[in-house]
């Protein structure tokens, strides 16, 4: 069975077909390429994927069990997580408890508990302090924990964002232009990240980027969209000499 | 009774000190200003009549904004420093708070202006020098029926107003009671001005009086719509009527031609006590003093008599003075009965003209 | 006939609301403010006629343009004073919130102070016969705020879309710094934003002087605050919505005061204001957005 | 034309840029690269007056500008494209590109809508788009819009921030190409980009900066070549 | 995260022994009469105020939403209290307490039929539905037999005597201790968390797995119980209450507490609500001029403070003292070794 399946996917926008008729599927532990040209669909799809948008038709299974009509805390509680094209990180929040959000749904102690501090909201808050202090450690910044979001630069919060999708415990990663701001030499960096993070957790991971060097590097397996319209699928290989893709989006 | 500081109390010990609470800020201040102006000019006089018991009247006022709490901070203020007697407050809802306190205080209490009925009840040193609510409302039905041959009757009054609403209710019962039929009884809210929709409604049952039960700023613009749209009825009002003609225009005045408020004191009173009065407010503050102006004018003197009837300042004293009240003031000679309000003729008022045409004097037996 | 008398009631007053509603709208529209002082300033208009009209006895053509300048040119002050820093500083919407209450109390209470707190009467500016349509009879007042606020919403509603100054303010509505990178004078363009909505809120204030012959300090309170809902009732930022929802405030409130209840008038009239926001979440006009993500 | 001189930008007590002094003549492209934070965006704000510098000066064709109000800089002829985009989200395409010929006198009427042919020839996207509201656009659309919209003005001179950003490869490689054309056309360019690889390739002349100062400067051909530059910003 | 560490048991005490002292200390004083009548209403007042704008911040300030009709809960718990007191025949020691339980709960009622809709809303559009439904219920209020109209209730008795002073202070008291200890644990907590990452951006909330119409709901209504609460001992306090206390400007009022405090500061709202309550008071000689001062001084400090006296700061006085010792210890510490 597949991990995460779309059929027939649809969603217009006031007469704007932005999808038509989507079908990928996603198996456990991939790294898969979402790309196409600029307004083509792809974060689209992401939004149906987490419930933001609501498709017009079609179907959505995460393994095996529909995700349509499901509000966007349900569907990440299922296991889809995901980072922002524009980052939307809790700014005014530490990079720590910007992690302890996520990790909000996998605590047990009660409002009660917590408001009178009872000594299940210690021994909690104790674990996910750490934890979340852990999950720093993925991109090194540990350090960073007790500052504000907003002050991080650009590039860290991008990889904040990452470990806060990270630290609901999904069982995929949606990435939106993880590398987008990034110089080379940190998206080289980003790369080995990514890889770490499928292999340390388990998971698979779909990303959308525009960066050849990483999407060819990293994804065993591409969609190419285009207008709506999957024009194109397969192997890192077969994508970079499709000709459909070359003009569409890849150019000479 | 609360301790009181000995040391001021020993250096104040050749005043008198009289508290004074009333909104001077807010929405209602107009009534606030007119009762504390009239006050002090009463105060004044009775200074420069060497005081009572020889003693001079020290008036402490404070602003209370026309707000129940300010109200009864401002009380608890007062009576630390030091006051054997309070005239205040102004309007119902503050009045009715700060005479609960000052029951448990057993302080002396006179209120110029809070009409609504269970003010007094909150204790038996607190009086007033204004008709209640119930009775102006029973007065004009009576009124209407007994010399205006009303037969039917409509009420438009704020509903945001304890006045407003305890006359029209007792206006509405009354009428019932002695066999008119009432036709609307229609509401606005606080400090609405259109009050198109209410006459429309009205005018379309035709009624042989209307009752409005409202204060002449309000009543100004509802007799400029019920001219406008034609309305035929009689109007009729209670004692906050006093004043409109400063705010109604000259072309509005034919309106009032036949409306009939009850009046608590005559502007037009012969008594030179009146006019002396009206003249030095006039001169005082350059304004027309208005009907609060004389009510708080004959509450502080009555206050000032039973101090000096009381030969004391003790609390018990003066309340049983106040009870034994019987001052011939501006408005009349006023006594108190059982539940510590004003027994004294009511004065049915019509217009004529740009002024105020005194019709009778009217009482309901 | 009643119904029709009431449509018409309602009609009169809503069309004092629209205009008032039309002068929040313009200032939200470009600096997503609920300008809780612009009651006041219909207050400050309203005390303008009065001086120049009662106190100086000079004529209502001079008092008119007069009162219209005046306001129009506190509301640029109190931008000036009270907004410019925050807007110019982006800070949070709520303390520009605060910062208009600061300046109706204050306003408020200047003109306590200055005039007193007992209301004054106005004279009449524009009488008119009834005018007569068959056998129903319409007051000229009703007219003539009709008219006019027809006329102000059309002339606004040009204003902002066909000329380069409502372009620039959209532009700046939208985003105040990318807009200074086009070559906008934003601060101008606010300031002109707060002159035009004053000067409709002294249009508006003649109109309810000619309608209601009373001013007091606190007479914007109520006004304000209803007109507001207007506004909100038409979708705020939309200037057509600003006036439908102020003629359509005026006529519920009429027909609820008719049908209803002349008692529960303000609850009937926000409990409807509330269902139409649950069905239409930005208003009758405004635009709902989904937000792109 | 464009001369940067010593200055020195704070946010609070965060101290942005340190002493930055460059310059760049007309008809050049120069570029300013560096790594997230180092203080380009800073930069580009105090060029174009919406950030003010605590010392030193800034002066375009001779004239200073440090002390002016943006609006009065971009009458000048210096236009922005800023980081993030920044379009008009709810107006429509068109009402963006006119909001960029804010500017120009109104009897300009027929020349600026030769320039919108054009930029709607350049791309071609936003002519298919031009009624639908910005804000709707995807990404990549909304960058092609900033930037037609800042040639509306027929700049003198166009700081680019992150022009690239988002864009497919086939659109970063036209984007640039866009920028060489622009620049063939008679407009002087300063270019602020990650992508520096792309960027030095179509400069004249760069920067390098990081955390607030300059610390390197050239010919971009040369910085191209340069060890340091290429294992911080080149990935190799 | 200052709560995590070691200290943070030792913070909380010495908290509560500042909070205990400084409750002793007033006690003893309006019981000895040094603290006059005047005064014991003003403070009384002041823990009134305190628990509303505190549990406002909740919405306004963590929450991020604005809320015009927060008066509306507070006069469902007055009257509820009252009504409670009045009619139920207990003896007032016994009817009070659960009078105010009752207050909470009726108003917390009224969050939850207010909130399922009004929170459908964002940002001006939940501030006009709040602003709405408080006017409903204040003009419900002005019309029901039970409430006695416009007319309001009076009679209300007070826990408090011109013999023993210090009842309705000690319930204000202990009720504002424990409204800003939970609102202040509350917000500390995953729920707490939560709740301002819903602020800060709610989508990106939404998700990270947190149900952000629950959170909402939630916060809203644990608002409205202690604004209930707040209007229960008001009631009592003052003995008179009628609707249009609260109304629209009572709401704004306490928004401006919220607001001038700093968002999101308990502390801030705690020291706003105290010198706003008690500054008016002080004021009273210059009664023309205080609302103009007041009005002047709100904008000067919004115009120079736009994020409210303390921001999002909360002072905390063991903090300080952590801080003050330290400096002791290094200076001692430096002249030890300076000395030697
Ligand atoms: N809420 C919306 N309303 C209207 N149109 C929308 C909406 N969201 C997306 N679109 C349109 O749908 C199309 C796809 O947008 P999407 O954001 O998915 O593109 P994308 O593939 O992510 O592009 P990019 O790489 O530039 O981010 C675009 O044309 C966009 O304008
Ligand atoms: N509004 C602000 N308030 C406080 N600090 C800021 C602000 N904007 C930027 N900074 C800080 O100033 C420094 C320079 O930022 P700037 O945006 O100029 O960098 P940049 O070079 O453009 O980076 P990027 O490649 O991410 O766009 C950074 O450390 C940043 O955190
Ligand atoms: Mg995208
Ligand atoms: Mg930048």
């Amino acid at each position: 069975m597949h991990l995460l399946l779309t059929k027939d996917l649809s969603i217009e926008f006031g007469g704007l077909q932005a999808l038509k008729d989507l079908h990928i599927e996603i198996n456990n532990r991939e790294i898969v390429g979402l790309i196409g040209p600029n307004g083509a669909g792809k974060t689209t799809v992401f939004n149906l994927l987490t419930g933001v948008y609501l498709p017009t038709s079609g179907a959505m299974r995460l393994e095996g069990n529909s995700i349509i009509g499901k509000k966007p805390f349900e569907i990440n509680r299922s296991g889809i997580a995901r980072t922002f094209q524009n980052i939307r990180l809790f700014k005014n929040m530490t990079v720590a408890d910007n992690i302890k959000v996520s990790m909000h749904q996998n605590m047990k102690y009660n409002t009660f508990s917590a408001m009178f501090r009872l000594p299940s909201y210690w021994k909690e808050e104790k674990k996910v302090d750490i934890k979340a202090r852990e999950f720093l450690e993925i991109f090194g910044m540990e350090d960073k924990a007790d500052q504000l979001a907003c002050n991080l630069p650009y590039g860290q919060q991008r990889k904040l964002e990452i470990l806060r999708a990270l630290a609901t415990k999904p069982k995929i990663l949606l990435l939106d232009e993880p590398a987008a701001g990034m110089n080379p030499t940190e998206t080289q960096e980003l790369m080995e990240v990514i890889r770490r993070i499928r292999d340390q957790f388990n998971i698979a991971i779909l990303l959308i980027e525009h960066d050849m060097s990483l999407v060819m590097n990293i994804c065993e397996r591409l969609y190419v969209l285009d207008y709506g319209h999957l024009i194109a699928q397969g192997t890192p290989e077969e994508i970079r000499t499709n000709p459909q893709v070359i003009s569409a989006y890849l150019g000479s | 009774q609360p301790k009181e500081d000995s040391s001021t109390g020993s250096k104040d010990s050749d005043v008198i000190k009289i508290g004074g609470l009333a909104p001077l800020t807010g929405d209602v201040a107009q009534y606030g200003e007119a009762v504390n102006n009239a006050v002090l000019i009463a105060v004044d006089e009775i200074n420069q009549k060497g005081g009572i018991l020889g003693k001079k009247i020290e008036y402490k006022y404070y602003d209370e904004k026309g707000d129940v709490t300010e109200a009864v901070n401002a009380y608890y203020k007062l009576v630390e420093e030091g006051i054997v007697a309070l005239v205040g407050d102004v309007t119902s809802k503050p009045t009715k708070a700060v005479a609960q306190k000052a029951a448990e205080d057993n302080m002396p209490m006179i209120t110029a202006s809070a009409t609504e009925e269970s003010i007094t009840q909150a204790g038996k040193n607190v009086f007033r020098t204004c008709f209640i609510d119930p009775y102006q409302g029973k007065l004009m039905a009576s009124y209407a029926k007994n010399k205006l041959n009303a037969k039917t009757a409509a009420i438009l009054y704020n509903i945001d107003d304890t006045y407003s609403k305890g006359i029209a209710d007792a206006f509405e019962a009354a009428a019932k009671e002695l066999g008119m039929t009432v036709t609307n009884t229609e509401g606005y809210a606080d400090k609405s001005t259109d009050f198109n929709s209410q006459l429309t409604k009205i005018k379309t049952s035709n009624p042989d009086v209307l009752m409005i039960p409202v204060y002449y700023n309000d009543l100004a613009l509802i007799v400029a719509q019920a001219k406008a749209l034609g309305i035929k009825a009689k109007l009729l009002g209670g004692d906050g009527w006093d004043g409109v003609l400063e705010v109604i225009d000259k072309s509005n005045v034919d309106a009032l031609a036949n409306a009939y408020f009850c009046s608590q004191y005559s502007a037009t009173d012969p008594n030179p006590k009146v006019q002396e009065f009206l003249k030095k407010y006039k001169e005082k503050y350059n304004k027309d003093a208005n009907m609060f102006a004389v009510l708080g004018y004959d509450s502080m003197y009555i206050l000032a008599d039973a101090i000096s009837r009381a030969g004391s300042t003790d609390s018990d004293k003066i309340i049983e003075a106040l009870k034994n009240t019987n001052y011939e003031g501006l408005t009349g000679t006023t006594t108190f009965d059982e539940n510590r309000n004003p027994v004294r003729q009511a004065i049915i008022t019509s217009f004529e003209g740009n002024s105020y045409k005194v019709i009778e004097s009217y009482s309901m037996d | 006939m009643d119904f029709f008398n009431h449509i018409i009631n309602g009609l009169g007053l809503g069309s004092i609301y629209a205009l008032v509603a039309l002068g929040y709208t313009m200032v939200y529209g470009i600096v997503k403010l609920i300008n809780f002082a612009h009651g006041d300033i219909i207050m400050v208009g309203g005390y303008m006629v009065y001086l120049i009209m009662v106190k100086w006895g000079l004529p209502i053509w001079l008092a008119v343009p007069a009162s219209i300048v005046i306001c129009a040119f506190t509301g640029m002050l109190v931008e000036r004073v009270a907004y410019r820093r925050l807007l110019v500083h982006n800070a949070a919407r709520i303390s520009l919130l605060i910062t208009a209450m600061g300046v109706s109390i204050f306003l408020q209470n200047a003109f306590m102070l200055i005039f007193g707190t007992d209301p004054k009467l106005m004279p009449p500016l524009f009488q008119a016969e009834p005018f007569k349509l068959g056998s129903f009879e319409l007051a000229s007042t009703t007219v003539i705020n009709i008219v006019v606020s027809v006329i102000m919403m059309i002339g606004l509603n040009l204003l902002v879309n066909k000329t380069k100054i409502g372009k620039a303010m959209i532009a700046t509505s939208e985003d105040s710094s990318a807009a200074k990178l086009m070559g906008i004078n934003t601060n101008r363009v606010i300031s002109f934003t707060f002159a035009i909505g004053s000067a409709l809120a002294a249009v508006a204030a003649l109109l309810y002087c000619n309608t209601y012959p009373q001013i007091k300090p606190s007479m914007g309170n109520l006004l304000g605050l209803k007109a507001f809902v207007a506004a909100v009732f038409g979708g705020i930022g939309s200037i057509p919505g600003a006036m439908l929802g102020g003629y359509l405030l005026g006529v519920i409130e009429s027909l609820t005061k008719a049908y209803v209840s002349t008692t529960l008038t303000d609850a009937v009239v926000f409990g409807i204001l509330i269902i139409i926001l649950l069905v239409k979440p930005a208003g009758i006009l405004g635009k709902n957005r989904k937000e792109k993500v | 034309m464009l001369n940067v001189n010593g200055i020195n930008v704070y946010y609070g007590a965060i101290h942005a840029l340190k002493d930055v002094s460059f310059h760049v003549e007309e008809g050049e492209i120069v570029s300013l690269i560096g790594a997230n934070g180092a203080g380009k965006t800073t930069t580009m704000h105090t060029i174009s007056g919406l950030l003010s510098s605590k010392t030193g000066d800034i002066t375009f064709m001779g004239q200073s500008i440090s002390k002016l109000e943006p609006h009065r800089i971009v009458k000048l002829g210096l236009a922005q494209v800023p980081e993030g985009r920044r379009v008009f989200s709810n107006l429509t395409v068109q009402d963006n590109l006119e909001m960029g010929a804010y500017t120009r006198p109104m009897n300009d009427r027929r020349e600026i809508e030769r320039d919108l042919e054009l930029v709607f020839k350049r791309f071609p996207r936003l002519h298919e788009r031009r009624r639908q509201l910005a804000g709707t656009l995807s990404g990549g659309e909304q960058q092609m819009l900033a930037i037609g919209r800042a040639l509306m003005s027929r700049p003198k001179m166009l700081l680019l921030d992150e022009p690239s950003m988002g864009l497919s490869p086939i659109l970063v490689q036209e984007i640039f190409n866009c920028i060489q054309e622009v620049n063939k056309s008679g407009t002087t360019i300063l270019l602020v980009e990650q992508n520096a690889k792309m960027a030095l390739s179509i400069s004249h002349r760069a920067y390098v900066m990081e955390t607030g100062s300059i610390i390197l400067e050239g010919a971009a051909s040369e910085l191209l070549d340069n060890d340091q530059v290429k294992k911080a910003y080149l990935g190799g | 995260m200052g709560y995590l560490k070691k200290k943070t048991g030792v913070y909380y005490l010495i908290n509560a022994v500042l909070v205990f002292l400084l409750f002793f200390v007033l006690l003893n004083l309006i019981n000895n009469r040094i603290i006059n009548r005047t005064s014991t209403q003003i403070l009384t007042l002041i823990c009134i105020n305190i628990i509303l704008a505190v549990s406002l911040n909740l919405v306004t300030g963590v929450l991020g939403q604005l809320v015009l009709g927060h008066a509306g809960f507070m006069l469902v718990g007055a009257y509820t209290s009252a009504l409670f007191t009045m009619n139920i025949g207990l003896d007032l020691k016994i009817a009070f307490p659960i009078s105010l339980v009752l207050a909470g709960l009726m108003a917390a009622v009224f969050g939850v039929i207010i909130g399922i809709p009004a929170l459908r809303l964002k940002g001006d559009y939940l501030a006009i539905i709040t602003l709405g439904f408080g006017e409903i219920i204040r003009v419900i209020a002005n019309n029901l037999k039970i409430t006695n109209g416009a007319m309001g209730l009076s009679g209300i008795k007070s826990l408090s005597t011109t013999k023993n002073p210090s009842p309705m202070f000690i319930y204000a008291y202990a009720l504002a201790a424990l409204t800003v200890f939970l609102m202040f644990t509350f917000g500390r907590s995953r729920h707490g968390r939560a709740v301002i990452a819903i602020r800060e951006d709610e989508i990106a909330a939404e998700s990270m797995g947190i149900n952000t119409t629950y959170y909402k709901l939630f916060t809203f209504v644990l608002a409205a119980f202690f604004a209930g609460v707040a209007g229960g001992v008001f009631a009592h306090q003052i003995g008179v209450i009628d609707p249009s206390k609260f109304d629209f400007n009572r709401s704004v009022e306490i928004l401006i507490m919220v607001v001038l405090g700093g968002m999101g500061s308990i502390t801030g709202s705690v020291i706003s609500a105290t010198v706003l309550t008690w500054l008016p008071e002080q004021l009273r000689e210059f009664s023309k001029y205080r609302l103009l001062v007041y009005s002047i001084i709100l904008i000067l400090v919004m115009l120079f403070k736009p994020s409210g006296l303390l921001g999002r700061y909360e002072i905390s006085i063991p903090k300080f003292l952590d801080k003050l010792f330290a400096r002791i210890t290094k200076k001692t510490a430096k002249t030890k070794t300076g000395g030697a």
